[in-house]
This record gives structure tokens, C-alpha cells and sequence, in this order.
């Protein structure tokens, strides 16, 4: 899709695309993922050395105040080039967090080290039966003399096994499922008491179940009141949908693509797919898909950076970019036939990371409800 | 919705939105709100209309989309989509358009000075009423195949067949039309653009009603009808150029899909708050009911924001979008949809047939509460939005072929 | 589909084919609807010399016996031929109510004539505010000596204008939703106090809204005990879901009759439509849907006859035989193009009519929830 | 669900099927059943699969279907049917089943004697197991395109090029191919169904994982592979006769779609009484949830009565439906869709990788709660459903020409 770009930002658009075309193949990834770690320590760096770390962030923490239409751009190319390592979880997520609950003190702790690619925080805010609701914690933080203790469980925490920081919620009051008390809490990786086991995840990630047994943070370690950690956990996946969002776009993009050249060049009864009616229409239909999440994406960033209806958009776009793109998923799977099937071609790949990021931020019914509470009915028109 | 179709207004717009509103609100009478509320297809019903336009012509808005020079406004794109946006909020009647919007542009740019001094001033007036004759009954989606026969002699040019689905011919006293004038190996070739009253001898209509009971279409028999040479529009046997840049107007077209739909669902709201679910309960609060009105909520989100992505974009110096004919398979889709729900909403009351009742002026009381008179005519008349126009076959058959190179 | 059948029920089948294709061709039809009355009364005749109208009531009362089979192929023919005359309010719904619930009396007063021909009756159950919710009454049966005294409105029943009685609905007790409380009477359409606005529906046939204001009855027009019709009402409905299902799936059959041969003869772009693949998958997929349609009305019927999970089946059945009429007929549409949405042709008063049952009945939404609420979750697998 | 399935039993039906349970219930251990559960796409783990043929020859269940002469238990189908019921309800591994249920009905039809000598008894017992050699890479869909190079010697015939999409070829000891042996006009003609032994030298087989994770299909290399002519299936040449024999047990087959989708239908039940919904209560009273299981329940409910009744009326003497390829088209669908609601069902505990946790035998512990094992895997591997055995396009072809006549 043609958006209304400023020059700086088709320009960014443009080099992104070329940096992950070049230093992203699928050949590249293929090997990333074959290593346990799952992590390229030289492509972070490279995307430290291009600036995408330090992209959200403010310039007083030497970040380049970058706007979530820029954001919309790195994720749509990295969406595009299936990229493995955890900027979501990290620069989106955990950099969201940081960003709008952080004291000054801890910013500039973390915030310069994060952008350089010198430090990886990792979000661990869901637990096994939290599934999308970020109050329903059941993780505890006691007050102690001087900070608190931790106790608990965090479940499929995603980048946690490369990171060094987790920022973790957890309760100082209220009941499971209440808004008010939940707090946030920067605790070491390394913390004692921490516990980790580390999986693989279908999408070509890494990620870990947490266990927390008497972990002693200080007070310092809060990130915002205590308490009321609850609106910034609401941005953070407000901003986490939108970049989602994106990533699907690109991963649309792609296998739109690939399909459309699969359909020009496989022969099966004497002709080319694309010369079957349905399938041209169905390539059509996958096109419309593409503009249609395109189009929900961008307004999700734009949203944000107006500060306007970002609840309800955000969940707008993950809904129907959602939605479109497990249409163009399944039916960049179907137009390949068998191999779409397999782990050797990356269609297969695309359409993993589509379903897991569904069951990661919630599938379309689920954004649809979320939209619908947001968009309160009755009376709009004046 | 409709709220959020035309974004942030600056000092200028703003006065000039209000300019309108003050227009609207004091000419727009009751009767004339609810034949825009109640129209089922592209037209109101068809003497608000024609009051209407005068009233619009009488203000110097007869044509606001026209170049100056023939009487428009010379608005900017913005302008103009703030007047349709007020328009549509009023439920200002819908101006039986074909002449307006779709010859008149090609008089301007095809017309001999006597055919523009003819045709334009009583378009604008409201005196002439244009209908369209371009389908027949074996040329549908495939235009070119069209075979009313014209044979041109000295004079005249003399019609015999017909023509088929031609929207509120009974009350046009003119009519535009494509004959086989020509014979040619290539079908697009030979056709002529003719521009004929219809009170010619050997005229005459076979009404059709739509499923909405409405009579929205005629047949029109050409017996022998007999057309001077100076109302053909453009070269003789040269039509198709006449067409091809007519058609611009019907797929582009100036209104905006987003507002129509923002406006459907509004309504599909307000409709729906003032039923009840059958335990007592508003209906919006119905865990189905509001889950398909939010799913239609957020495609048309992503409908107006593409839309209104695409227009800034040209604004700000950017190429015009490839992908009007995309969207718009989407589009008709969700803004039939929405009709659907409006069906739903209503329950029971889905089923009676209440023409009369809908008509402004007849008289005749409705049958249960008034807000049940239009979903269903109006769902069914909206089946036309995916055959009129193309149906989204040929739709995709069009962009694979144009937009994938397939 | 090719149902297993009895050699009677297949023989039945075949003669209702021809009745209405010889007696109610869409032309007769088109002639009736332009009557004021629309109800033929030579049909309704014929109806009752073929046995049709006696078809599901007891022998003792000069009935058939016919089982919910037998009216599904009954229903399957008119749903074909579009058929106007009230067999579905009369026979089906009324009859129902009269067979599970009148007295020996009431049965023998009426049910001979009815099954002549010679005796109408109509369900005056649904109220404006009540939706599809049968217990949702508010129209009141005050006790007096001697009988009752009803107040109250009803909507859109149809089949009234042609009757001589109505059934109606109206609460002895309990309050607007209660399932206990609602009772129901024989009233003779003409009973001083009613009153009655008579009106042409979208499907071809007539409705009525009525008023109810001091009307008088015996107590011996209450059928069934006082109070206890949810019961009888339940029932009823499902044995109407049942045929409605069954008209539905006559008319997709139809519908892609119709459908096929058009897309054989109709000619576009140099060549018959049934030539281009997509709408050969259309059609398809039209096909499809009719044997879903079908399977799950036949099963609505065998569910009646051998009274198993009557509930559920026959919402499973109005759901999906409406679903995919829904898509038949739309389709059916799309495929005749503009003649498709004209009066003219048949195609559009099927389509009209599978619009209009759906919102008599209830749509897909609807039923789902019914068939859930009827088939309960949890541990079915033992 | 999968109580609706088989419907009342006769007084001999029950006792039939108390018999069958008894059988299973003492021969399934908790490995065998788990690895009947965790079956992800057509064949359970080998391992367990072919422990299970073992102790299905050996109590005389090798092979139910096969006719008694050759070992089978020449029961009713509607026996059959009950024997499948109670293995699906019992979770019994699906075995390998190439060889029984694809090749040996070709043996039995085409075979001499000495091929029926040397082959069937090995399957019955479990000591070989076939892989189908049958698509190439580009020979997908439209199979008769295939390309494996025969060139018929004396003695033997010697093969180069390769197969495709080749299940478990990495467990078989044989493996039946079809091989381009003549020149033709028509390409079904020229082609020879072979009989081969994996220990040939000259084979050599390139893994394939799919998105499940799981190693399913293999490309199998043909390089200057000599298969005795007696190895050859039926004429020579005329392989594509065999070929039509076998799809018709590929496409009918002898399970039945509506049990698959029972025993689905079940499962996700069970998962989702398991799960919570985010606010504490049971996702099965989430309104979301609960409307599309209920959705797929409906679903289920008229494939599983038109199966039935097909079923009846053949018993009862009808003809055989012709309607089973178009059936199948949404049967296909809606399994999936079973799948894909299941996955929906464990939330973000569907990301998890956990490939050796499945493995039966791994000691490997899962991450999260053992149920969350198998919907991700299964919904990645059933997108198969729609690809192998002919996409659903492929399906809407046939059905066109052959039950539409188009």
C-alpha cells in the first residue's frame, strides 16, 4: 500500500528494505534458527548500527524520537524478512514500558545500553491462565524492608532466554483480574531465586517459563507507582498490536509475492496456475487482504502518535490484520501445494508466525470484543 | 462513524461546513430528510429529488462539482467532500444523477457549443432529466456487445431494439444512449453516443420492479425512432470514446464509500439500540448483534482510513491510487453487509411489504414502528451493489489482469 | 440427496413433484400474489384432496398420520414451487399446537375440518417486543367466570388474514419472559374485541398485526392446561424449524437448477458462463450447500419422528439449512445478474423468501445459541 | 459427539462391540494410546504403530478389512464400522497403513500368485511396511505427469529420477512406485506400477519436515535402480489401470469423516473444559468460543447424518452415492477448522516448539500443561488435508464435470 509518508519516512522505508533483503535471507534466518541461541549477535548489531534500537526511544537517552509510523516500517520489513531476534519483545514491548513508566534514573540506565544493543529486557507479564489479560496476575510482590519480594510464575515469556533485565508484574494489592494493584518491576536476569527453562517456539523464537521464589528486588527496581502498573501494560500492548499489526502486513507482502510468482511460473495441466480463473481470483482476494491489513495497520500507528482511539484501533488492527493474514496464509499454502507444508520453503514459516502471534495477542474474536469495549455504541452520529 | 470520515477540519473548513450546515438546515424540510433517509438505491424517491435540485439550483448548487464555467463551484477536493459529507448527514435528498454527473461531464468535453448550450443549463435547472441507456439484454457486463441497431441515413439516425435496466427512465425526458450505428470486426468500434428526448415517437418502456417493490428499472423499446445526426455526441461510430471516458465518472465516481458506510452504520446502530433482543434487552447488547456490528465497525475502519490515506497522499503531490477497483470488492461487500445486519436487527418485522408506507406523500401508515420500513427494501435493493456497475467477478477478473499482470 | 426413504415416502415424494409442478407453476403463482388475498382457493383444495392437509393428524380425526418425514417432503416440494397458501402456519404450526395440546373435543371440533380444507387457523404467538422468544408474552388471559377476558397486541402473524381461528398466546400468570404462566386459546378470528390490520409480506404471502382488547372466550378455548403452553410452544417450533428447514432446502434445490441451466445457456465474453472455472466452482459450492441443507433438515425430521434432541437438531437445522440458503440464493443472484434482482424472475422471490424466514424464525446467530443451549457441554466422550 | 456417531446398536452389534473393547482395553497400554492421541497427521509414531500391528496379527486383527482368504475378518461394513469406532474412541495408534490398505488390494486384484505369496502375509504380520511412491516434483496434482524414467531391460527395469512427498519412506522396507516405462500420446499410458525394496541399491532418500515439526516425507532418489521385472504390478505399461483400482480406496477409503470429526470435536470439548478464559471462568462458557464450537458442532452434525443416512440407503439396496468427493470438500474443511479452534483454545501456550516432548519414549518433560502438546502441531499438520489427495480446487473440478456435467 501507498501510505501518505513523509520524505524522511519513504526513505527509511526504502533502506530497511534493502538492509533486510541484503543481511536477512531466508538462507541467513535458516541458519539462525538452527542454533539454539536463535539469536545473531552481529545482526543486532547491525540493527544497533542502523539506529532500529534506538528508533522509539528519547534523544535525551540517545534514542532518535522516532514516531510509531517509523516503528510501523521496521516491523512491516521485518514482518517481510520473518526476523527472529526479539525486537518486539524487547525494543516494542519492554522499550514501551520503559519508555512511559521509567524514572529518569532508570531510563538513562537502561535506555542508551538498550539502544546500543549492549543490554536485552525481556516482558514477563502473562501467566498460564492469564491468556490476553494483563491484570489477571496472580505473581506477588511483598513489601520488605527497602523493596520487595517476588514470588510466582510467568509463562511463555518471549526473548527472556537472550535477555538481561525482565520486567516483571506483580501484585502489591488487589485481587487476581483487579486493575489497581499490579506493579512493574525491573529484575536481573541472573536475580537469585529466578528460575528459567528455555524453549524453542514454532515461529523460529525462543522463549521461557519463569518461576520467581523469593526474589528480593529494591525499591528502585519499581517502574512507576506501585500499584498502577495497569495503564502502562494497556500501552505496551497497544503499541505491541500496532507493531504486530505491521509485521503481519509485511509477512502478507511477501507471500503475496512469492505466490504470485509461484502461480506465473508452476506448470500443472499444461498451464501455468495463473492462468486458472480461480486462482487468479483468489490471488486478487489476497491482494485485497494485503490493502485491507495495510490500511488497519497504518491507522493503529497513526492512532498512536495522535493519541487518539488506541485502544480501539489497536485492536482493530490486530483483529483484521489478523484475520487477513491468516486468509493469505493459508492460501499462500494452498497456491504451493505440498511444499507449502514443509520447513524447506518460507511459506511454511510465514504461516507459523501468523497462527503463534494470534495465540500470542489474541485472535480476532478476542480484538473484535476489545474493540467493540472501546468503541462504546450508542449515538455516535450528532 | 460518520464522525470520523472527514478528520480534522481546519478554521477554513470549518466556516465553510458550517456555511453548508446552515444552507441544509434551512431548506432541507422533513419530507425532503426522509426521502434521503428512505432511499433504497442510488436515487430518492424521485419528486423530492427533482425539488431538491431546484432548491439546489436556486442556492447556486446545482451542479457544485461542475467547472465554473458551466455553473459549478470550483470547490477544491476537500470542499467537495465536505458538502457530500453534510449532505449525507442532513439525508438530503439523492439527485437522479445521470445527467449531472455522467453525460454532463461528457457534453463538456465531447459537445458541440449548440449541444452544451442545449443540455447543460437545463441539467443544472432541473429541467431535464437524463436516464441512461447502455445495457441491453444480451450486453451486460460485457458492454461492447451491445446490438441496437442505428442506421444512419441523411438526417436521422433510425433506432430499432432496446434497452434494458435503465434506472428511472419513467421520469426522464432525455436519454443517452449507445447504438450499433457501424459495423466492425472489433465490437468496441462502430458505436455510437447519441443524446435522445424521450418523447420520440416509437419510444416506449416496459416497467421492472427490484425486490425492494420498487420500480427502479424500465426496458425501453426503440421502434424505429428516428434521432437527427446533431444529437450524436462526439465522432459518428466513435461512442466507445465517449464511454470509456464516461465510465471514469460512474467507477470513480466523487462519493466516497466511506461515508456511505460510516453513514449504514450509524444507522445500523440507531436501529439497533431501539431494539430489543426477546429477553428484554437492548440488542446491541447481544453478544452476536454487537459482534457483528463490530467486525463491520472495523472493516469500515480500515476502509475510511485507506481512502482517506489515498486522498491525502494525492493531496500532498503523490500518484493517484491504482487501486480503486480493489478496494471496491471489499467495499460493496461490507456496505451490503451492514444492509443485511440492518435485516436482522429488526426480526420479525423483516417481513411485511410496506411500499406504500415508504412513500412520501401517499398517506398510508406504516405497520408496526417506522424505523422497520426501510432495512428490508433496502437490503434488497442493495443486491444490486455487486451487479450494477460489474459484479465482483469481473471485478477481479479486471484487476488480476490489470493490477497482477495475470 | 438421495434419502433413504420407504418405497411410500419415495412414491410420495415423486407425486408432490408433480403436483407442483403441474398445479403451481411460478406463472400460477405470480397470478395469485397479484390477487389481494393471495391464497388460491382451488389449490388449497387440491391440497386437501391430495391429503396434504389431513397429512399429520391422527387417523381418529381423519388425519394421515403422516410422520415429520412425510412433512419434510411436503415442505421440500412447496419450498420448489414457492408455494404462498399457509400450509406452514396452518398445517404445520397450528396443527402442531391443536395435535399436542387440544382436548379430544377441540380435536375432534377441528382437525376433520381443517384436514378438508375447510377450517383455517393461524399462530398468534410472537409480539412485537418478543422476537423469537415464545415466552416472552405480555398480552394477558384474565380469569372470569366462566373463561377469560384477552388484552394484548400480536405481530406479524401470519396466515391470520385467511383464517377462521387463531391460536393465541397470552400469560394466565408469571411475568414477561417466565416460561410458566403463558396459556393458550382458540379464538375465532371474528371474536368481538379483535381486531385486525392485514398486510402483503415480502414472500409472497399476508400478515397480520392484532389487537386484542376485552375479548371474551370459554374457558373450554383454553387448549392444554392453564398455564403450561411453553411446553406445547417449544414443540411447535421446533416441528416448524423442521419444515421451514425442508422448504428451504426445496427452494436451493431450485435455486441451482435454475442456476445451472442459466450458466449452460446465458452467454458472455464469447461463451456460455458454465464455461469460465469460477463460476463452475460457484456452482459447486451452491451444490454443496444444498446437501448440507438437506442432510441436517432430513436429520430435523428423523429427530422429530423418533423425538431425540429435537431441540438442538431442529436449531441445528433453521441454522445451517438457512446459512446455506442464504449463500444459494445470493449466489443464485449474482449468477443471473440484474434480471436476478427483479420480480420478474423467479430467483429473486426465493431469495426474498429465504430473507423473510430467517427473520421470522431466526438466523444463523439465533440457533447456534439454541443448539447450544440444548446440547449441553462437557464430557460427552465417555 | 462420537456417541452420535454410530447410532443404535442391535442386541448382536452390542455384543460385537463389547468384544472389541474387551480386545482393546486389554491390549492398549497408556504408550499405545498416547501415541493414538498424538497422532498428527495420517500414521501414528512408527515405533508404537508397528508394536500395535504386532499385537493386532496376533490376536487375528491385522488386517479386519481384507477378505478371510487372505487373513481378513470378512465382517459386515457395518461391523467394520464399529471396529473403526471403538479403535478412534480407544485411541488406538493408527498404523502405517500403505501396505494394507493401498498396495494389497492391488496385490490381491492384480497380483500373481507368487507377488500374493510373498507380500500380503508380511503385511498382515507387521514385517513389512510399504511407502506409496507416487508423486514427483512435478507431478502434484495432476499425477499422470509423472517422469520417473523405467527402462526395461531382460531381466530388469532400471529407474532414475525420484518420488515425492513419500510418508514414513524412512520406516518402510518397500515401497510401490509408478514409473514412466513407454512412450505414449496419452500420458496415462506408458506407466508401470512397480514393487520395490528399499535396501535396492541406487535408492537414497532426502528428508522432509513439516510445519508440525514432524520428519513425514521423504524425496526418494532413483539412481540406476534395478527392480526385477517380476516386480512389475499388473501388465506392463498399464500400470495406470492399477492406479485407478487404488485411488478408489485412496479417495473413498473405509473411514469415515464424520468419526474423524466426533473424536475432534470431543477432544477440543475437553480442552476447552480445561481452560479459562482470561477472567477466571471456563472458556467454554466464553460466548466467542462457545459459538464456534457450536458452529463446528452443527457442522459436524449434517456431514455425520448425511453419511449415516448414505450409508442406510445403501444397506437397504440404493445405489451408491455419488455425492462422496463433493462431501468431503466441507468435511475436509470443517476438520481443520476443528483443529485451528483448538489451538485457539490453549491461548499462548500454542507457541511452544516441543517436538521430543510429543515423542513417546523421549523422557522429555513438556513446558506448560500436557494438553497443550498437540493442537499447535496438528493444526500445522492438517493443512495437508487440504493438499494431499487433491486440493479443494482439484475437488471443484471433478465435481463440476463429472456431477454438474459442466
Amino acid at each position: 500500500m501507498d501510505f501518505n509518508l513523509t520524505p524522511e519516512q519513504a526513505s527509511f522505508r526504502d533502506s530497511l528494505a534493502k538492509v533486510v533483503a541484503k543481511d536477512y535471507s531466508f538462507e541467513r534466518r535458516r541458519k539462525i534458527i538452527a542454533e539454539k541461541a536463535r539469536f545473531d549477535k552481529d545482526i543486532w548489531a547491525l540493527f544497533a548500527e542502523q539506529g532500529l534500537l534506538a528508533l522509539p526511544f528519547d534523544p535525551t537517552y540517545d534514542g532518535l524520537g522516532g514516531s510509531a509510523v517509523d516503528m510501523y516500517l521496521v516491523m512491516e520489513a521485518f514482518g517481510r524478512a520473518l526476523v527472529v531476534e526479539p525486537y518486539l519483545s524487547c525494543i516494542v514491548m519492554a522499550g514501551s514500558l520503559l519508555r512511559h513508566g521509567a524514572s529518569d534514573a532508570q531510563k538513562a540506565d537502561h535506555l542508551p545500553m538498550i539502544g546500543r544493543g549492549e543490554r536485552l529486557f525481556a516482558v514477563a507479564c502473562h501467566e498460564p491462565q492469564s491468556r490476553y489479560n494483563l491484570s489477571r496476575v496472580s505473581t506477588t510482590a511483598s513489601s520488605r524492608k527497602g523493596g520487595y519480594v517476588l514470588a510466582g510464575q510467568k509463562s511463555v515469556v518471549y526473548g527472556a532466554p537472550s535477555s538481561d533485565y525482565l520486567l516483571v508484574s506483580a501484585r502489591t494489592g488487589g485481587a487476581a483480574g483487579d486493575r489497581g494493584g499490579v506493579s512493574l518491576f525491573v529484575v536481573p536476569i541472573g536475580a537469585s531465586g529466578v528460575s528459567r527453562e528455555d524453549y524453542a517456539t514454532f515461529d523460529g523464537m525462543r522463549a521461557s517459563e519463569l518461576t520467581f521464589e523469593n526474589v528480593s528486588v529494591g525499591r528502585d527496581s519499581l517502574v512507576g507507582e506501585e500499584g498502577e502498573a495497569a495503564p502502562l501494560l494497556e500501552r505496551m500492548m497497544n503499541e505491541a498490536l500496532a507493531a504486530v499489526s505491521a509485521e503481519l502486513t509485511g509477512a502478507m507482502e511477501a507471500l503475496n509475492d512469492r505466490s504470485l510468482e509461484h502461480c506465473r511460473t508452476r506448470v500443472a495441466f499444461e498451464q501455468p496456475l495463473s492462468k486458472f480463473q480461480v486462482l487468479q481470483h483468489r490471488l486478487v482476494d489476497m491482494r485485497v487482504s494485503y490493502e485491507h491489513g495495510a490500511a488497519i495497520s497504518m491507522a493503529a500507528a497513526r492512532a498512536l502518535d495522535a493519541n487518539h482511539a488506541v485502544n480501539a484501533t489497536a485492536s482493530a488492527a490486530m483483529a483484521l490484520a489478523g484475520r487477513e493474514a491468516d486468509f493469505v496464509g493459508k492460501n499462500a499454502i494452498q497456491l504451493h501445494g505440498a511444499i507449502g507444508i514443509t520447513e524447506d520453503l518460507d511459506i511454511g514459516h510465514y504461516f507459523r508466525r501468523i497462527a503463534t502471534v494470534r495465540s500470542l495477542f489474541g485472535d480476532y474474536d478476542y480484538h473484535v470484543r476489545r474493540y467493540l469495549k472501546h468503541r462504546a455504541f450508542g449515538g455516535a452520529l450528532s | 462513524m460518520m464522525d470520523d470520515v472527514l478528520g480534522p477540519l481546519t478554521a477554513e473548513e470549518a466556516s465553510f461546513q458550517e456555511q453548508i450546515r446552515v444552507f441544509l438546515e434551512a431548506n432541507l424540510t422533513p419530507d425532503l430528510r426522509r426521502a434521503g433517509a428512505l432511499t433504497m438505491w442510488a436515487i430518492s424517491q424521485f419528486d423530492m429529488s427533482k425539488a431538491w435540485q431546484k432548491i439546489l439550483h436556486a442556492h447556486g448548487y446545482g451542479a457544485v462539482h461542475w467547472p465554473s464555467v458551466y455553473g459549478g463551484k470550483g470547490w477544491t477536493a476537500r470542499q467537495k467532500l465536505i458538502w457530500e459529507y453534510e449532505n449525507t448527514r442532513a439525508h438530503a435528498p439523492k439527485v437522479m444523477n445521470m445527467g449531472r454527473d455522467l453525460c454532463a461531464p461528457c457534453i463538456m468535453k465531447f459537445g458541440t457549443d449548440a449541444q452544451k448550450a442545449d443540455f447543460l443549463p437545463r441539467i443544472l435547472s432541473g429541467d431535464d432529466w437524463w436516464a441512461q441507456g447502455f445495457s441491453e439484454p444480451n450486453a451486460g457486463s460485457d458492454l461492447a456487445a451491445l446490438q441496437l441497431k442505428g442506421e444512419i441515413g441523411e438526417t436521422d439516425i433510425v433506432l430499432n431494439g432496446s434497452k434494458i435496466w435503465t434506472t428511472f427512465a419513467q421520469y426522464a425526458n432525455r436519454i443517452f444512449c449507445l447504438a450499433r450505428t457501424g459495423a466492425s470486426p472489433k465490437k468496441q468500434m462502430g458505436i455510437s453516443f447519441l443524446l435522445i428526448d424521450m418523447d420520440t415517437p416509437g419510444i416506449s418502456l416496459r416497467p421492472i420492479h427490484i425486490l425492494s417493490g420498487d420500480h427502479e428499472f424500465n426496458q425501453v423499446f426503440f421502434d424505429n425512432v428516428r434521432v437527427p445526426r446533431s444529437r450524436v455526441l462526439g465522432a459518428e461510430n466513435d461512442g466507445w470514446s465517449v464511454v470509456r471516458y464516461l465510465l471514469q465518472y460512474e467507477h470513480g465516481g466523487v462519493t466516497s464509500r466511506a461515508m456511505e458506510m460510516a453513514e449504514r452504520l450509524d444507522w445500523l446502530e440507531q436501529l439497533a439500540s431501539v431494539e430489543e433482543d426477546g429477553e428484554g434487552n437492548s440488542l446491541l447488547n447481544d453478544p452476536d448483534f454487537a459482534r457483528r456490528m463490530g467486525e463491520l465497525f472495523i472493516d469500515a475502519e480500515a476502509i475510511s482510513f485507506a481512502e482517506r490515506e489515498a486522498t491525502a497522499l494525492q493531496r500532498s503531490g503523490g500518484p493517484p491510487s491504482q487501486l480503486g477497483e480493489l478496494m471496491a470488492i471489499r467495499s460493496r461487500e461490507v456496505g451490503q453487509a451492514i444492509t443485511e445486519l440492518a435485516m436482522r436487527a429488526i426480526g420479525r418485522y423483516g417481513a411485511p411489504f410496506q411500499k406504500d408506507a415508504r412513500s412520501i406523500g401517499s398517506g398510508v401508515d406504516a405497520v408496526g414502528p417506522d424505523h422497520i420500513l426501510k432495512p428490508t427494501p433496502f437490503y434488497f435493493a442493495q443486491r444490486a451493489a455487486t451487479i450494477a456497475g460489474g459484479t465482483p467477478d469481473i471485478h477481479r477478473n479486471n484487476v488480476a489482469k490489470r493490477l497482477l499482470g495475470l
